[in-house]
């Protein structure tokens, strides 16, 4: 079934170091697929590794699994630096009965959620200058409470505001593999969307951007990387 | 609801005056004034990079005097937009004031324009966002995960180094005390006092303070300069307490000492 | 995708009754398989066939899943009544996590297989002796479960005391041939080990060092079983 069953020994330089022979990549594969099914976090390919015995290529063996499951009822796909099994959307209907009630989001928290993943790392008066009202406080604990979005780097700028940026629990949830998949990227970046414009002058509207960040440095301090 | 009172004089498309309406039934809808702003640009019925700023800024203002009229409660930065747009529409207006600082009303008009092209992408965006595929309600994770047994084991290493480092350690450990002065050959003056506190009682004549000095420290030199002072020192302080008296007959002579009575 | 919804208020008891061709065998059985992953119980073939669109053959599509797993690193498993997909047992090992953490021995413990090793074989009130403290039983549990010392010979003397002595692993970890191959007080002092300072006269109580010397390797009757 895999051809490149005896292969492995000869490939890869790192494993010839490996006093002991790397198990056949169809059995590397099994391992994986092991893995993937037996939890519902996805795994990153170094946590594979530390679970699979000595000198086997995690990462290769996702490739032949990946492969092997497309267009099945489940397909192997990859949330930032790990990778998950899913259920293929298009049955979807079937699972009814696994539906979890989400807490329906405000249009402010899906807002200030879709600000944050097209424009991360953003703080907070960032996120107000673009919707052009106060963020709400409970809109961003609502938000961090999902796990959807977390604290970045502080930026370097004057009052160190802290940044958001989103989660790889987010980009699970939205079957994205990356923040770079978002829809629409390119073509806002393209368009000059993206861009972070300070006002003109005396441009009005925002709200007073300053004492939004001072306070949420003093609040965030915990939260420090 | 179909009609409005004070849009009946004017000649409203029907886009226009359903929007009005909203304005005016739900102002508190509205989030902020770029958000009404936005609502208000889509009667242009343009791209938003071809909108109108100085139209827009009239339909705005509009709005709020009517909403002004119908004693519409209007927060602050409402009318601080309308102020604003005031403002902007007058330099839209009138020719550019070289004398003037700052940027000018194009500028001022060009990024409002982005703003409310920036905010509108936005709300598409998450609107894209929340029309995907959502863990939960379109895929599944794994519904019947297995534990992950987490077994910490804990090695302990130690090095050649540390072994023979470690017997060393017991085999010299009176070498590896804290520090402290050696102090066979010195006396306290605490020690000394205490001495002299216990042996004054005895002495109710006049006695020669060498005769204080403990036992065998009298033949070593060290310990007798040491303990001398220590005596001496202490009989001061006794004398000082009024516990004895001292006398010397003259310079170098012997110093004496004796209990004080109870005078 | 569900050509059949509308033919719920029909009542077919035959499949070959319905008025609408069921889903061909392949999409079932992908069904079934997301089915059987998404759940979080085992399902029986009814709850199976009561989600799955009008005219499926939950049974027959579990047969060919179950064939298409054989072999995998999962497998489809019948549970009393119901079906489950479930690691393959031979995989079980992947299910454990396991990390190993490399601490420093404690100061206790070294001093006390310092003495063990020097002395060997020992009693434990000697090694107090020597150490000046009582010596905790966790320590000596901790050498003897780490297989550096081992229990030696009674003592001939009244209470007839258990004795300590290392072990082949104490010798194999340190790489030592035996335990005469450690260097006495001497040859630390001179490699710098020892504080230079000599000690102010004789030490109480502690036999001389080359006497020490000397008398460990009298002592070695140790390594032979």
């Amino acid at each position: 079934m895999m051809a490149d069953d005896d292969k492995t020994g000869i490939e890869a330089p790192e494993i010839e170091e490996s006093l002991f022979e790397a198990p056949p990549m169809a059995e590397q594969e099994r391992m994986v697929e092991a893995i993937l099914f037996a939890t519902a976090e996805p795994v990153t390919v170094k946590e594979m590794a530390d679970r699979m015995p000595h000198g086997c290529d995690a990462a290769e063996a996702i490739v032949y699994l990946r492969k092997r499951y497309e267009g099945r009822g489940v397909s192997v796909v990859r949330v930032a630096d790990a990778w998950s099994i899913r259920t293929a959307p298009d049955l979807g209907f079937l699972m009814q009965k696994e539906t979890v009630e989400t807490r329906k989001l405000s249009r402010a928290a899906i807002e200030t959620l879709a600000i944050i993943a097209y424009h991360q790392p953003v703080t907070r008066s960032e996120i107000e200058e673009i919707r052009g009202v106060s963020v709400s406080r409970g809109t961003v604990d609502q938000l961090l409470e999902m796990e959807w979005i977390r604290f970045g780097r502080r930026r370097m700028t004057p009052g160190r505001p802290v940044t958001f940026v989103v989660t790889q629990g987010f980009l699970d949830h939205f079957g994205l593999e990356n923040a770079r998949d978002l829809p629409g990227l390119k073509e806002l970046r393209s368009a000059g969307l993206l861009e972070s414009r300070p006002p003109l002058g005396a441009m009005p509207g925002m709200p007073d951007a300053e004492d939004e960040d001072s306070e949420a440095i003093g609040q965030s301090e915990m939260f420090e990387e | 609801m179909a009609e409005l009172e004070f849009e009946e004089d004017k000649p409203l498309a029907v886009e226009d005056r359903l929007v009005a309406e909203a304005l005016i039934i739900d102002v508190d809808g509205y989030e902020g004034p770029l958000d009404l702003l936005l609502t208000l640009s889509r009667t242009q019925k343009v791209d938003l990079r071809k909108i109108s700023v100085l139209a827009l800024a009239e339909q705005y203002l509009k709005f709020i005097n009517e909403a002004k009229a119908l004693r519409l409660e209007l927060a602050a930065d409402y009318l601080v937009m309308a102020a604003w747009l005031a403002f902007l529409k007058s330099r839209l207006l009138l020719p550019p004031d070289p004398t003037e600082e700052g940027p000018s009303g194009e500028e001022l008009a060009a990024h409002l324009a982005f703003q409310l092209e920036r905010l509108q992408a936005m709300r598409d965006s998450a609107a894209k966002l929340m029309a995907r595929d959502q863990m939960g309600r379109d895929f599944f994770a794994r519904g019947l995960p297995e534990d992950v047994t987490r077994i910490r084991r804990v090695t302990y290493t130690a090095t050649l180094l540390d072994l023979m480092q470690a017997y060393a350690r017991t085999r010299t450990k009176d070498e590896f005390r804290p520090f402290v002065m050696d102090r066979d050959a010195i006396m306290t003056l605490e020690q000394a006092l205490d001495r002299m506190r216990s042996l004054i009682g005895y002495a109710g004549d006049w006695t020669g303070l060498e005769s204080y000095l403990p036992e065998g420290w009298e033949t070593d030199p060290a310990r007798r300069r040491s303990a001398t002072a220590a005596n001496f020192s202490a009989s001061l302080e006794l004398a000082k307490l009024g516990q004895i008296e001292i006398r010397q007959g003259e310079a170098f002579a012997p110093i004496q000492i004796r209990k004080r009575g109870p005078e």
